[in-house]
């Protein structure tokens, strides 16, 4: 029998992912052998210090770009750009999450690498070229935020939060096997470029193709669930409130963008040759999410939901960019990945910091007066607000601009005016915040506890939002080259 | 030899018995067992596909599907088991306490 | 001779899965559904796929069900279905989406015009589990590696999700909860 | 020279970093704030100055800080400019914020928030600076925006008063659905001029086109479905007067402005009724190119001015709050200007913008002083005769309505008169009368106030009314002098302002028409004349609730005057009969059952529908799953249709 010959991998390619993985998993052992119990933050800095390290190592692959594992992962600028986003995302979730977990007695060492693994997980989402891959790259990512989600144990709200999350994921991950399959049956591939080549081999027929096409549905689905489109999204509220705060911060940028990153890549290299196909059924979800994310939003006066609704909103926006992909909306994209991922881990921080221990504090009421007792934070949390509502110059106004812009160069005027509406709508409800916390008294008595790496981060996430307001021009310019090798697959 | 589309067909079926389970029973373990029936009915599709095109790939994917199963229901049935301690039960309407 | 194999087999799933579906009996359930994983095991031989074969029963009838009935047993939780629905409304939704998506099913299928039906005679190497040996360690090796970053995962997963070692005092519902 | 208008915006905003950061009492917060508006005063002075001194054609100098967007074909300049028409604006900005800074000085005197208030105070003038001297319409939507948020914070000050914070949550959403148009509009701007720049810029040694010079281009363009084509100019410029009906507070949208009176008055006056109500006048006066290309949106933009003017002018009838009065009458002087840009007569309505500024500011601060000298009365029927009590406060009062009122020679009678000569030269016949009675509603109803507040005995007794000190009276004086001379600016012999504008909007002065100007000056002073006697001599029917026996008792006398009673009565059916009745609709019935009412409801339809959306979500993840599924039957059936 012959021996099975190992092909050679280009590990540089995917340098930042393996330091990820082999710092979580030696981590996991660091943190069970040495690192003695109540010192468990010395993990979270240890995790840190490696999505540092992983970034770091990012730099010099800006101008490399190639394919290994059999064309099976890529590194080109844009999975670079968005592995950049994803180690900030679990960052700012490591540091929001140093105190959150002691104070509310449930601090375990495991969550730091968990929450790397999910990082692997995303940037394998990012670099992903094949479907399988992407699989079980969204299956990586899952299962490690149904164990985050229920990691409040024995609190039952995270327990029942896990459980929803788990059992429609896996009912969606049927879906999405089921897609594979339908798409192997019709191509005889699971890779997107061999997809690609399939559907350009003639023109694109749909009557010759029902097979094909009810696989990419499927497929569409799958990631859809992971996007919390409408209406598959009814998770997403439910799951963000039951979970820690800093979890559901890290679902809400992280697992989105992930999943939006992997979908632009199959949208956008797999089946845009069946664009006539695909275009109405993604529009029809995202009117569908921006309407009834927003609407949702409208109503709650519990923040931490409002803040779930609103993400569902945003990845109506988002997936305006994702349409118009080839034509400029990759970068829109990245550019409001980047913008919202900041915001959003601003404001998730702000409300962590009023809850103290056992006791959540997200009702509205919470916020009365903030600015009375805590004037930074409230200003922080303002400026959050604002720039999740699109008003300059913050730097959710220059992502939706952008996004708006190329919807509408790229003939999608009707959708960016639902877009712009439906943000219209959605100052409402962020609005109300911003009026508790500067136009009313304190409610009750809430002595917001700011520690040192919750104060880092908002800081951060602040000076963040209003820098790539004011001065978006570099960072613009930094996604637009990643686009030049998008094509890498 | 029996044309793919018999066990599309089939593979159709149990998917769709697969769904009316997660649909209709309320106990969380049927429910898990609804999840793998489902897809075990895409494994099903993928080994018939791989048949009719002579493609051992198919048969890859389901070895990567029936882990990925495993290392789900694992983690599910944990997490069941510790709702059951606090809660004592494994009815899935029984834990509906986030809403709205 | 094939068909009638198959078509027995495929009786057998279905009976199976339907069994499994109306079962009140958790452990009934788990039954059935051990005899539609054996009945698509024997369909997997059928579509020669020996490796496949065995990894369904060894894998899905062999480790995961007995997880299952082991569940069952330890939470007692055999029959949890006897109180009244509440959502009882939703049940013919369901059916009917249920049908539904069996007819998208169906009418795709019969639309999908097979280009070549299965020829009797495969490539030598078909179904070879030596071939999907070498396809794991050579094309899917990503893909290999990362399942074993999921089953670990998995594994500290359950570890987490059911710590006795976690100290006394959070096993207490905190206040507010 | 290029570096010095940057200090026009910058001291505004170094005055809120203090105020922000390092200022924590009251006192040097005011002298900052103030002394920077000033400072900022002075700075633009001298930079007008010096644009004066260039050749008419050169007038405009553009200074880009940075590079703000720079994404393949959208490059978006953070840059300035000040060229004339900025140049006005920027002139009543600082110059009124000024005063009032100056003025809130006094009248915000022992507020618990009073640092707060000057650092909101000095951000808008930085903002609403950014707006008039943006280079383009991102500068512009961010001045835009940044103004309408001081606003909400402004008219949410006093949050302890139940309305404040409501009425600021409203102005903010109201100006959210203009805002959205207005985006809309940049959108439709880029994608069919590759530019946001109003007019050429270098930037980095590339020559960036400004879309106002290519309008041209885009004559006879049409977007939209093939078979229902829309003009581009006209569906754009339709976007931009959407977007001007919220900032400017024009039918429908005008309903926020008469609740933002919950602020604070000098809030009033600087944002409500001198600059920021003015911003979407001065837009459409700035994108003029574009309505000129669009005959079409030109009659929406002149029947949307000319009905705001007339609804609002009948709404300030009623009013019993002295503020409410003139929040109505400033709505219904912006339907003024914005009639008199669907004209085409943008210098006159530039003209108007100015004159009101400083004699709307006048009156505001006035009922300020009037306010803070009876101790925070607002109800009119509560006040009369603080002539006396407040001599300073009336003299300039007085000016202010007579300015208001279209009296010879004061400042608003030029303007008003430049608007109303312009539609009857253009044969604007409808829009004419409509506008011709307006500002005879105006009159009457600025004679009404003045009697009501000044004239007559004081109807509540339970204060002491006293005259404000120096920090407030003093301001009010400039601003009377202002409101006296400030017609001189474009009198129809010198017409400066037309020259001045010349190079932005090549507009030639317009004719002097004597008859007009006589029967509006009639009007005017005979509609003063009859509201001012009609509540004078009725004063005694005015009553606080109808409570307060000392007015029955004086109200027995005035009923025994049986001669005053006939011809009152006389009046009271022919004329203010109707009027009132007409101005009781249009308030109390029109606008919160009315215009109100739709405004309220569809925000009631949005909330019932976030209802719906939440009783959805039902916390049973089997319907979760259920809707899911729905879901994926849904985009397969589709699937099956389109692969037909």
């Amino acid at each position: 029998m012959d021996s099975i010959q190992i092909p050679p991998v280009d590990l540089r390619l995917l340098t930042p992912l393996l330091i990820v993985v082999s710092w979580a998993s030696l981590l996991l052992l660091i943190d069970v052998f040495v690192i003695p119990e109540g010192r468990k933050k010395l993990t979270g800095y240890l995790a840190i210090a490696g999505l540092a390290v992983a970034g770091l190592a990012g730099i010099p692959l800006w101008n490399v770009s190639g394919s290994t594992f059999a064309g099976m992962l890529v590194l080109d600028r844009y999975s670079l750009s968005l592995t950049w986003i994803f180690l900030i995302a679990g960052a700012l979730s490591i540091a929001i999450a140093l105190d959150y977990l002691p104070r509310h007695a449930i601090e375990q060492g495991e969550y730091y690498p968990l929450i790397m693994v999910a990082v692997a997980g995303m940037i394998l989402m990012a670099q992903g070229t094949d479907l399988i891959v992407l699989f079980l790259g969204i299956e990586v990512l899952s299962i490690t935020l149904y164990i985050l989600t229920g990691f409040a144990y024995p609190r039952l709200t995270s327990e029942e939060a896990a459980m929803k999350y788990l059992v429609l994921g896996a009912f969606a991950a049927g879906f999405f096997v089921y897609g594979i399959a339908l798409i192997f049956g019709a191509t005889g591939t699971t890779s997107l470029a061999g997809i690609a080549a399939y559907l350009g081999r003639q023109p694109f027929a749909p009557q010759a193709e029902t097979l094909f096409l009810a696989g990419a549905s499927l497929v569409l689905i799958g990631f859809s669930f992971k996007v919390a489109l409408v209406p598959f999204h009814m998770w997403t509220p439910d799951v963000y409130e039951g979970s820690p705060t800093p979890v559901a911060a890290f679902m809400s940028v992280g697992t989105k963008g992930a999943a939006l990153a992997a979908l632009l890549r199959f949208v956008a290299f797999a089946i845009e040759d069946a664009r006539p196909f695909w275009l109405p059924v993604l529009a029809t979800l995202a009117v569908a999410t921006m309407v009834i994310g927003n609407l949702g939003a409208l109503g709650q006066s519990n923040v931490k939901r409002m803040l779930a609704y609103s993400s569902i909103g945003h990845a109506g926006y988002i997936l305006l960019a994702i349409m118009v992909a080839v034509e400029g909306g990759a970068e829109a994209f990245l550019f409001y990945m980047l913008a919202y991922t900041l915001t959003n881990l601003g404001a998730f921080g702000v409300l962590i910091a009023l809850e103290q221990r056992g006791e959540a504090a997200w009702s509205i009421d919470d916020f009365g007066g903030l600015y009375q007792r805590r004037p930074l934070l409230a200003v922080a949390m303002a400026l959050f607000m604002f720039s999740l509502a699109g008003v300059p110059p913050t730097a959710g106004f220059m992502a939706k601009f952008f996004v708006f812009t190329t919807a509408y160069g790229g003939g999608l005027g009707w959708l960016a005016l639902v877009g712009v509406l439906t943000s219209a709508i959605a100052a409402y409800y962020y609005l109300r915040v911003v009026v508790k916390m500067f136009m009313q008294e304190p409610a009750r008595e809430l002595r917001p506890e700011l520690s040192q790496g919750l104060n880092l981060e908002i800081v951060i996430a602040g000076v963040a939002t209003l820098i790539l307001g004011l001065l978006p021009a570099p960072f613009v310019l930094l996604v637009e080259r990643s686009l030049s090798a998008l094509g890498g697959g | 030899m029996v044309p793919t589309s018999y066990y599309i067909l089939l593979s159709a079926a149990l998917f769709t018995i697969g769904v009316l389970g997660v649909l209709i029973r309320r106990n969380a373990i049927v429910v898990f067992m609804a999840v793998e029936l489902m897809l075990n009915a895409a494994n099903l599709a993928l080994v018939a596909y791989a048949r009719e095109r002579l493609s051992i790939d198919g048969q890859v994917l389901v070895f990567f599907v029936i882990t990925v199963a495993a290392a789900e229901v694992a983690v599910g049935l944990a997490l069941l088991v510790a709702i059951f301690r606090t809660k004592r039960t494994t009815d899935v309407d029984e834990v509906s306490t986030l809403r709205g | 001779m094939d068909l009638i194999l198959f078509l027995i087999t495929a009786a057998v799933a279905l009976i199976g899965a339907i069994a499994m579906l109306v079962s009140r009996n958790a452990v009934h359930s788990a039954l059935f559904l051990l005899l539609n994983f054996a009945a698509i095991a024997v369909l997997f031989l059928l579509l020669q796929s020996p490796f496949l074969f065995a990894i369904q029963l060894t894998v899905y009838a062999g480790a995961i069900m007995v997880l299952f009935l082991f569940v069952v047993m330890l939470l007692g939780a055999e029959q949890v279905e006897d109180t009244p629905d509440r959502i009882a409304w939703q049940r013919p939704l369901a059916v009917a989406l249920g049908v539904g998506l069996l007819g998208v099913a169906v009418l795709a299928a019969l639309r999908y015009a097979p280009g070549i039906p299965p020829g009797g005679a495969a490539a030598a190497t078909f179904g070879d589990p030596a071939e999907l040996g070498r396809l794991l360690f050579t094309r899917y090796l990503l893909p290999f590696q990362v399942t074993g970053i999921i089953l670990l995962i998995a594994v500290v997963g359950v570890v987490v999700l059911n710590q006795y070692g976690r100290s006394k005092a959070a096993l207490k519902p905190p206040p507010g909860d | 020279m290029e570096w010095l208008i940057w200090l026009i915006p910058l001291l505004p905003f170094v005055g809120f970093l203090l105020n922000v950061f390092v200022i924590r009492h009251e006192r040097p917060a005011g002298l900052v704030a103030s002394g920077l508006v000033a400072a900022s005063f002075v700075v633009a002075v001298t930079a007008i100055a010096m644009l004066a001194g260039l050749p008419e054609e050169e007038r405009r100098i553009i200074s880009v800080g940075w590079e703000w967007i720079n994404a393949g074909d959208l490059r978006v300049p953070f840059g300035i400019m000040l060229d004339p028409l900025s140049a006005v604006m920027v002139l009543l900005v600082t110059g009124v914020g000024a005063l009032i800074h100056f003025y809130s000085i006094g009248y915000m005197h022992g507020d618990a928030r009073v640092v707060r208030y000057f650092a909101y105070l000095n951000l808008f003038v930085t903002m609403m600076l950014f707006l008039v001297m943006g280079n383009n319409m991102l500068i512009l939507f961010l001045g835009w925006e940044g103004v309408g948020l001081c606003s909400f914070l402004l008219i949410g000050h006093w949050f302890e008063r139940k309305s404040a914070a409501a009425a600021a949550v409203k102005a903010f959403v109201v100006n959210r659905i203009g805002d959205a148009a207005f985006i809309l509009a940049m959108l439709a701007i880029y994608a069919n001029f590759g530019t946001l720049n109003f007019y050429e810029v270098t930037v980095a040694g590339e020559v960036q086109p400004g879309f106002l010079e290519r309008v041209p281009e885009i004559i006879g363009q049409s977007f939209g479905p093939s078979w229902q084509p829309i003009a581009l100019a006209t569906g754009i410029s339709f976007l931009l007067l959407i977007g001007a009906t919220g900032k400017s507070a024009q039918f429908p949208l005008f309903v926020w402005l008469p609740d933002a009176m919950a602020g604070p008055t000098p809030v009033s006056a600087l944002i409500h009724a001198a600059t920021m109500v003015t911003g979407g006048v001065y837009m459409m006066t700035r994108t003029e190119a574009l309505f000129a290309a669009s005959p079409a949106t030109q009659t929406w933009v002149l029947w949307v001015g000319a009905l705001t003017a007339l609804i609002a002018g009948t709404a300030a009838i009623a009013q019993w709050d002295i503020k409410r009065v003139l929040a109505y009458s400033t709505v219904s002087q912006l339907g003024f200007m914005v009639a008199a840009c669907g004209m085409g007569a943008y210098v006159a309505a530039i003209f108007h913008l100015l004159t009101h500024g400083i004699f709307k500011a006048l009156l505001f601060l006035g009922s300020g002083s009037v306010i803070h000298g009876t101790h925070d009365t607002q109800d009119m029927r509560k006040m009369g005769g603080l002539r006396t009590a407040m001599p300073t406060t009336y003299w300039t009062y007085l000016v202010g309505a007579g300015a208001l009122a279209g009296i010879v020679p004061l400042a608003g009678f030029w303007s008003k008169d430049e608007i109303l000569a312009h539609a009857l030269s253009h044969n604007h016949w409808p829009q004419l009368i409509i506008l011709f009675l307006t500002s005879l509603l105006t009159a009457f109803y600025m004679g009404r106030q003045v009697a009501l507040v000044f004239f007559g005995t004081q109807r509540d007794t339970h204060y002491h009314a006293h005259e404000s000190g120096r920090v407030m009276t003093v301001p009010l004086i400039v601003l009377a002098v202002g409101a006296v001379i400030g017609g001189a600016i474009n009198l129809p012999w010198g017409h400066w302002l037309t020259d001045w504008l010349h190079p932005v909007l090549h507009e030639e002065a317009g004719s002097f028409n004597p008859v007009l100007a006589l029967i509006a000056t009639a009007g005017a002073v005979g509609m003063s004349y009859l509201g001012w006697w009609l509540y004078t001599s009725n004063a005694a029917k005015v009553k606080v609730g109808g409570k307060d026996p000392a007015y029955r008792y004086t109200g027995d006398i005035w009923d025994g005057l049986e001669e005053a009673w006939y011809v009152d009565r006389l009046y009271e059916r022919v004329i203010v009969q109707p009027f009132r009745g007409l101005g009781d609709f249009l308030a109390r019935v029109f606008d919160p059952q009315g215009i109100d009412g739709l405004v309220l409801g569809i925000g009631r339809f949005f909330g019932w529908a976030g209802a719906q959306v939440r009783e959805l979500q039902s916390g049973y993840v089997r319907t979760y799953a259920l809707v899911f599924t729905a879901g994926v039957v849904l985009v397969l059936s589709f699937m099956l249709i389109f692969t037909r």
